[in-house]
């Protein structure tokens, strides 16, 4: 595969996704078959891991190699594997509730241990696996879900904030149904050092179907990623949540990898002996 | 008086440096050819508790404590009725105190209990830079029969790099400890030691787990701190980079058990180590190994429970959650280390098995064996070491992850290899790994993954079994209560009664062929356990009928189980 | 051909109003005097995947599916091969198909199987705004017998607001489907419904335990959203504020049991929702409830496992965990509901016992029981409310919280008593709830938080027992298969075997000695549930003899246990 | 007691904590019972909740109502039983590795909801209770524990940031080596409405000694709140971590609380009759 180029179809499986027709998240996979073609990378090198949702389902539409974990938990499984194996591209992927409300603590955790992989979340602003109900990035007046007739009431959890008060390194923002900006963030994402995050606005057709009007608030204001912590913070503090573009983009060095081993096994006994 | 084993208890206040005493003790008394053990029991105070050194030499291989101790020096008396229960005496037992620290108290006296005095800490004052601790050292060393020089050498190894000033403190300490003896009557004295040849090691249950672990194969491992396994962490964190491996200290334990089956997922056997709520947080992805039939090792150094419990002391008392913990049908693996130095080889082989069925097994360790140092003979070569059936994979060829094979293990493709992508699925599959709602799948995929784990053969190692062939009385036991329950056995037989030990390594699957075998002949089967709820006879009950009468000897911590106790009740019956 | 019950099958592609037929069809019947059940299959598929409604009508109560279907009626037969298991036919069961989704699949057809075309979607094209299930609906309710007058003003209830248009529409549909039954032979028809006074209500299990909680007292609930549980969250949400209390969406589980535990604290009776991977999330939590003696009800709607397994699917899989998943020497309650409508029942006798014994009790209901929908009459008042024994407290006078007292249970105080503070504790503690690591306050506290339990009066409710006095062969069963367990035994009994059933509600503590009284006599105790590794028999075996010749017969989902196979193993023997 | 007036000693137990001598987890025991006695909040009406660890010792040596909860778990079990018990004063406290380490999701997400309850983190950038591993404040280069011995390697854990990002209204820093500070913010705190953040500084002397120092660093510039949570972010850039003083005070409404019963109990099954 090295010396052929690779096209996007090679990275899709045909198993036919569960998705609903028009969800966001068909833009997602396409987004990210193609950036991996673009870098030409090979479909057996590659590991996507997510947790449960709709938009957790992707590696399975992928050829590549995956982890269809638990409930929240992608990061950790994502981080244990490219910790392990720093040889491979490891991407996790998955949904608003999956990475913020649930798998909240491993996100702030992983944004600031800022291992080597990339976490592309598409951000629904509802739970679409469980038929809709309020997740942390749903406006506390929505009034959609049964769980929460008077709306959640609480405050919008900002994930690109979050990202940048907790260390993230690669931080980004992307819409679904923007696919060439979509496919440059994944790339970009892919080929930075160390933790990068992508937050991808992809309608939820179903159950937040006005959200098919994202594409009129929509702009692509990040044009030049920021390279310092102030200076995107203050940029953020402008955001109205649907500015795309890469935000920010810093080097600090990614965690540690495995070392090479200098001792055998069988002498490890040694420090035992009296 | 020369005995075959003396045991000494030594307690103070924190900074009194009765932990260093204990451990300089133990390693003297090695290096003069004696075996031994020493357990360790603190208050709650963070710093400057009370806290006890439970030892017990040797001149054969032990590694259970005694019914009590025979002799106790007491640097000092404060907390004492916070762990009275934790320090019985032998009958005839030696109370040697301190008259700075004043009367011995009401309740450490009773009719049989011998008290002498020795000034420790006026002593130390006439020294330089004297400690009450190493006349102490002096002083039991010479009364149970060890070698001063030997003592002397372990001191000033100990204290290398510490300066000559404090060397010849602590020597000076020693020497008028020594001497103190004469005042002292009635002394339990050690036998002479056997010749013997080849190293000898001391060490922890948690080092040796963190070994065995090495030795298995594991190169990775995510963790949370917690009492009393972080000494296994400890242990791999410096350790496992020397053989090419990391560790990875993690927010919580539910990233622990994620990131080593990610570690696992990626070709690289993986472990980590916790204690009961640890483990009770891990349960859900441990589910997902099961389901997704990725190896992964969680040792669970238990401690009292329920709940946040008794942190620092021991029980038996996981076996339920081990066991049954997991929601859904979810077949996986428990096995228990069987003494201190047995925390290497089941740990090790536990690695093996995680690795063969690529499944989940959690080790139940505890404290007891986990912060207990022992001295014993340099251990084999044991041969166990992980090893996956890896896939023959043929890109281009549908690579079948969870095929149905006859022994329930499918051949697993690693990351990177062509031909053998496939995602790890927590949700029901076919074999391929797709989801799958259907009956027939469903069926198929629960049956592959139990009998994977049902069929595999465990070998001999499920089990110790030692004593009569005609045995009348069986002890059946598990864990950590091994050596304490073997013990028991001895002494019984030494009384003319037909016993036999069945100390059980593999607590789930319940080998229950091998069992009956193992049982077969006796008329009473005692099962032993440190609990409240007799959970393993309810284990065992639950899926086997026990030969002959069944008698159920449990109690809770944090005193650990006594060989005279089982006796006790061995021939009560 | 007049029958007691018919039992009917709807399938279709999403969109089709396969559901909104069926629930139609239910109530209809209702308001005839009929009495039924609906279940509901779904594809993987988020919207517009296959589905199926099945239904029960029946003259008398009934909360079992049959054994198959009287009537399958295909919409259309997209994925049919993912759930054709879940549609068996009953012998000489009838089919009816629409040309227009072509012939009827290879894997629907048998020997016994009888086959009508009925153009539906063809007959819905000559309606304005005509739609295939309301078409389907008329046909349906002739065939069965059901009084068309009857299904009109349900669909008229039912559609008022969508405008005088659309029900025009359906009107017609209804109409033309009910005209369409000439064609049609050999239809199994529904006795007339017998004269009942009375309110009845059509209800889901999981609206049930809603109503269950609120009737027994909670207050407050704090939940995270997971298939099947979410609907009792969504009842419970707009409902309880009505009553004065409130609901809480949380971050995951671990913060939902512990807004429990902490509403329970402050004296208000709380309930969560969770299915198992949420259930093993918690149980760190449930131990803190058990070991600081704070009343919670955790509901456990099981779903097919083990990780994420089948989530829309139903099995009985987490006895196991919700017995055992929890660390340490734990004592705690497990129920179980034995109907659609127990689910009310069980669950408010749930709150109760967690009040009155100041511990967690996991209420394990499934998807089956949960997400059906039954007809049944208005249920009478249950007394049950949960009530705690308050603490009457003396200012400057100690409050021991965690007094040792004869049943175990030791008075508690609330937030804003004077004299009644204290510190819920999770380590172990003596009587006043200070940390104590001492052997004598561990045992004692440990005796009596397992003396609470398994000394209480469960009274009458701990099962279902019905049958013959005089009975041969007894069906054990727990959950939700107990009406499936009582239809085999009736169907036994009318062939002549002297049976009885006993279904089992109170899971854990094992009620020893009653159940030992309710099977006294019989020589065969067949163990039914649904599940794979057969998890409440290994549950009674570690807990008690049973008597006779003791059978396993279990099975893991998705489809449900069925009448007819019970019965064909107690005939089979 | 409402007549009378509240001394600190009415809120202090007999039970001897199990503290290290020069702990600077005493001082804000002394402070928490000086400033419900300032307040003058009879004992029986508030409550501590905490979790696991050195400071989460901290309520039995209260005479107030009290939750030693599990690791990581207190915020939630304040929040249900504030929820639930309106009329209570709600206090949580514990430590860095508590709070921010495996109770970290929690606290983003109390931030966010802001139920009327403060809580009050024992900063000493260590496991105490565990004997001296790194916690989320640690620095990366800290080699003090044997299981990073090459230092932790991950960026820290930023309190106050993380607290501003996930929507907290009230945010505040003190050290325990300045109790008449810390009084004054905790008074502050609990009578703010909603939710309410106490960073403090509360050195470790068994494992981390060299804090003692920390005495000479804290400097006290935080002296006006900011009520704009722009002005807030700009301040906390150029923070060092050592700022005391109440940083920010927004506005928003507390969470929900119970409602009053408008039906009565037998009326809610009427909705099921057909
Ligand atoms: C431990 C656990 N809790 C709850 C669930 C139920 N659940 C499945 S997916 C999901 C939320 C999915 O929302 P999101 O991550 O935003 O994904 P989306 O479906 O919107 O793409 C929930 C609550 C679960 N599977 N496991
Ligand atoms: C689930 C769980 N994991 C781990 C532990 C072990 N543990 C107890 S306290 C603690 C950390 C305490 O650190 P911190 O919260 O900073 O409190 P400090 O002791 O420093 O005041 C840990 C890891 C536990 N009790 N429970
Ligand atoms: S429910 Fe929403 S998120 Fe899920 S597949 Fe449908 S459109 Fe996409
Ligand atoms: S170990 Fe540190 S935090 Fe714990 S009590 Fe001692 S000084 Fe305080
Ligand atoms: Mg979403
Ligand atoms: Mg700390």
């Amino acid at each position: 595969m090295d010396a052929v180029v690779a096209k996007p179809q090679d990275y899709k499986s045909d198993l036919k996704p569960i998705w609903c027709p028009g969800c966001g998240d068909f833009s997602v996979l396409a987004a990210i078959t193609r950036g991996l073609a673009e870098l030409n990378l090979p479909p057996k090198d590659v590991a996507l891991v997510s947790g449960i949702g709709c938009s957790s389902r992707l590696p399975a539409y992928s050829t590549l190699y995956g982890f269809h974990s638990v409930h929240g938990r992608a990061l950790p499984v994502a981080s244990g594997l490219k910790l392990a194996r720093p040889d491979l591209t490891v991407l996790s992927v998955g949904g608003d509730g999956d990475g913020f409300s649930i798998g909240g603590n491993h996100f702030v955790h992983a944004c600031r241990r800022n291992v080597d992989l990339t976490y592309i979340v598409m951000d629904n602003s509802v739970y679409g696996m469980t038929k809709g109900q309020a997740s942390p990035t749903t406006q506390a007046d929505w009034t959609g879900s049964k769980l929460t007739p008077e709306g959640p009431g609480v405050a919008p959890f900002r994930p690109l904030e979050m990202a940048l008060s907790s260390g993230a390194t690669f931080i980004s923002r992307a819409f679904s149904g923007d696919p060439m900006e979509l496919t440059r963030q994944v790339c970009a994402a892919v080929q930075h050092k160390g933790f990068s995050f992508v937050h991808v606005l992809s309608p939820c057709v179903t159950y937040r179907p006005e959200q098919k009007g994202w594409r009129e608030l929509v702009h692509g204001d990040f044009t030049e990623p920021y390279t310092d912590r102030r200076d995107a913070f203050l940029r953020l503090l402008d955001d109205d949540g649907f500015t795309t573009g890469i935000l920010y983009q810093g080097a600090a060095a990614p965690f540690q990898p495995m070392p090479r081993a200098t001792q055998s096994v069988a002498d490890l006994g040694d420090q035992f002996v009296i | 008086m020369a005995l075959s084993s003396v045991s000494i208890a030594m307690t103070g206040s924190g900074g009194a440096g009765v932990m260093t005493a204990g451990q300089i003790l133990l390693d003297a008394a090695a290096k003069a050819g004696y075996y031994g053990l020493m357990g360790r029991t603190l208050g709650p105070q963070i710093r400057g508790g009370e806290s006890a050194a439970l030892l017990r030499l040797s001149t054969e291989p032990v590694q259970s404590p005694d019914d009590g101790f025979d002799i106790l020096v007491a640097f000092d008396w404060g907390n004492i009725e916070r762990f009275r229960e934790e320090l019985p005496m032998n009958p005839g037992g030696l109370i040697i105190a301190d008259p700075h620290a004043g009367d011995v108290p009401a309740l450490m006296l009773d009719a049989e209990r011998r008290i002498e005095y020795v000034p420790f800490h006026a002593m130390s004052k006439d020294i330089h830079g004297g400690r009450v601790n190493m006349v102490a050292l002096g002083l039991i060393a010479e009364l149970v029969g060890l070698d001063h020089d030997c003592l002397v050498e372990r001191v000033t190894t100990q204290l290398s790099g510490k300066g000559q000033t404090a060397l010849d403190s602590s020597r000076a300490g020693l020497d008028a400890g020594a001497e103190a003896v004469v005042g002292v009557k009635g002394v339990p004295r050690l036998d002479r030691p056997k010749p013997r040849t080849g190293d000898r090691w001391s060490i922890t249950g948690n080092d040796a787990a963190g070994l065995g672990a090495i030795q298995g194969g594991v190169r990775f491992c995510a963790a949370y701190p917690i009492t009393p396994a972080t000494d296994i962490l400890e242990w791999l964190a410096p350790n496992l980079p020397k053989v090419g491996g990391t560790l990875v200290q993690c927010e919580d334990e539910l990233a622990s058990v994620n990131m080593i089956l990610g570690g696992s997922y990626g070709g690289v056997p993986s472990v980590t180590a916790t204690s009961g709520p640890g483990l009770a947080l891990m349960t859900e992805s441990i589910g997902l190994a099961v389901a997704s039939e990725t190896p992964v090792v969680i040792i669970d150094v238990q401690r009292g429970g329920p709940s946040t419990g008794i942190p620092t002391k021991s029980e038996q008392v996981d076996l339920n959650i081990a066991v049954n913990g997991l929601h859904g049908d979810a077949p996986h693996v428990v096995t228990a280390p069987l003494s201190i130095g047995d925390c290497l080889f089941t740990t090790q082989w536990s690695v093996h098995l995680a690795e063969a069925m690529q499944t989940a097994v959690i080790v139940l360790s505890d404290q007891t064996v986990g912060q207990s140092r022992t001295i014993i003979d340099k251990p084999a070569e044991i041969a166990f070491i992980g090893r996956r059936k890896v896939a023959e994979t043929v890109p281009g060829e549908r690579y079948l992850r969870y095929a149905l094979t006859a022994d329930g293990v499918s051949p697993m493709s690693l990351p990177g290899t062509d031909g053998g992508a496939y995602i790890a699925e927590g949700l029901e599959h076919d074999e391929t790994g797709r989801p799958s709602t259907q009956g027939a799948h469903h069926t198929e995929q629960l049956a592959k993954r139990q009998r994977k784990i049902t069929d595999f053969d465990y070998g001999d190692h499920w089990a110790l079994v030692d004593g009569d062939p005609d045995a009348e009385v069986a002890v059946l036991t598990w864990g950590s209560t091994a050596e304490v329950a073997r013990e028991a056995v001895n002494r019984a037989r030494a009384r003319g009664v037909k016993a036999r030990l069945v100390a059980v390594r593999l607590i789930d699957p319940v080998p229950a062929d091998r069992l009956r075998y193992a049982l077969a002949g006796v008329s009473r089967t005692v099962v032993v356990e440190q609990n409240h709820g007799g959970q393993y006879l309810r284990h065992l009950r639950a899926h086997m009928d026990l030969p002959g009468r069944v008698e159920a000897f449990h109690r809770p911590g944090p005193l650990g189980l006594r060989p005279g106790e089982i006796l006790a009740h061995i021939l009560s019956q």
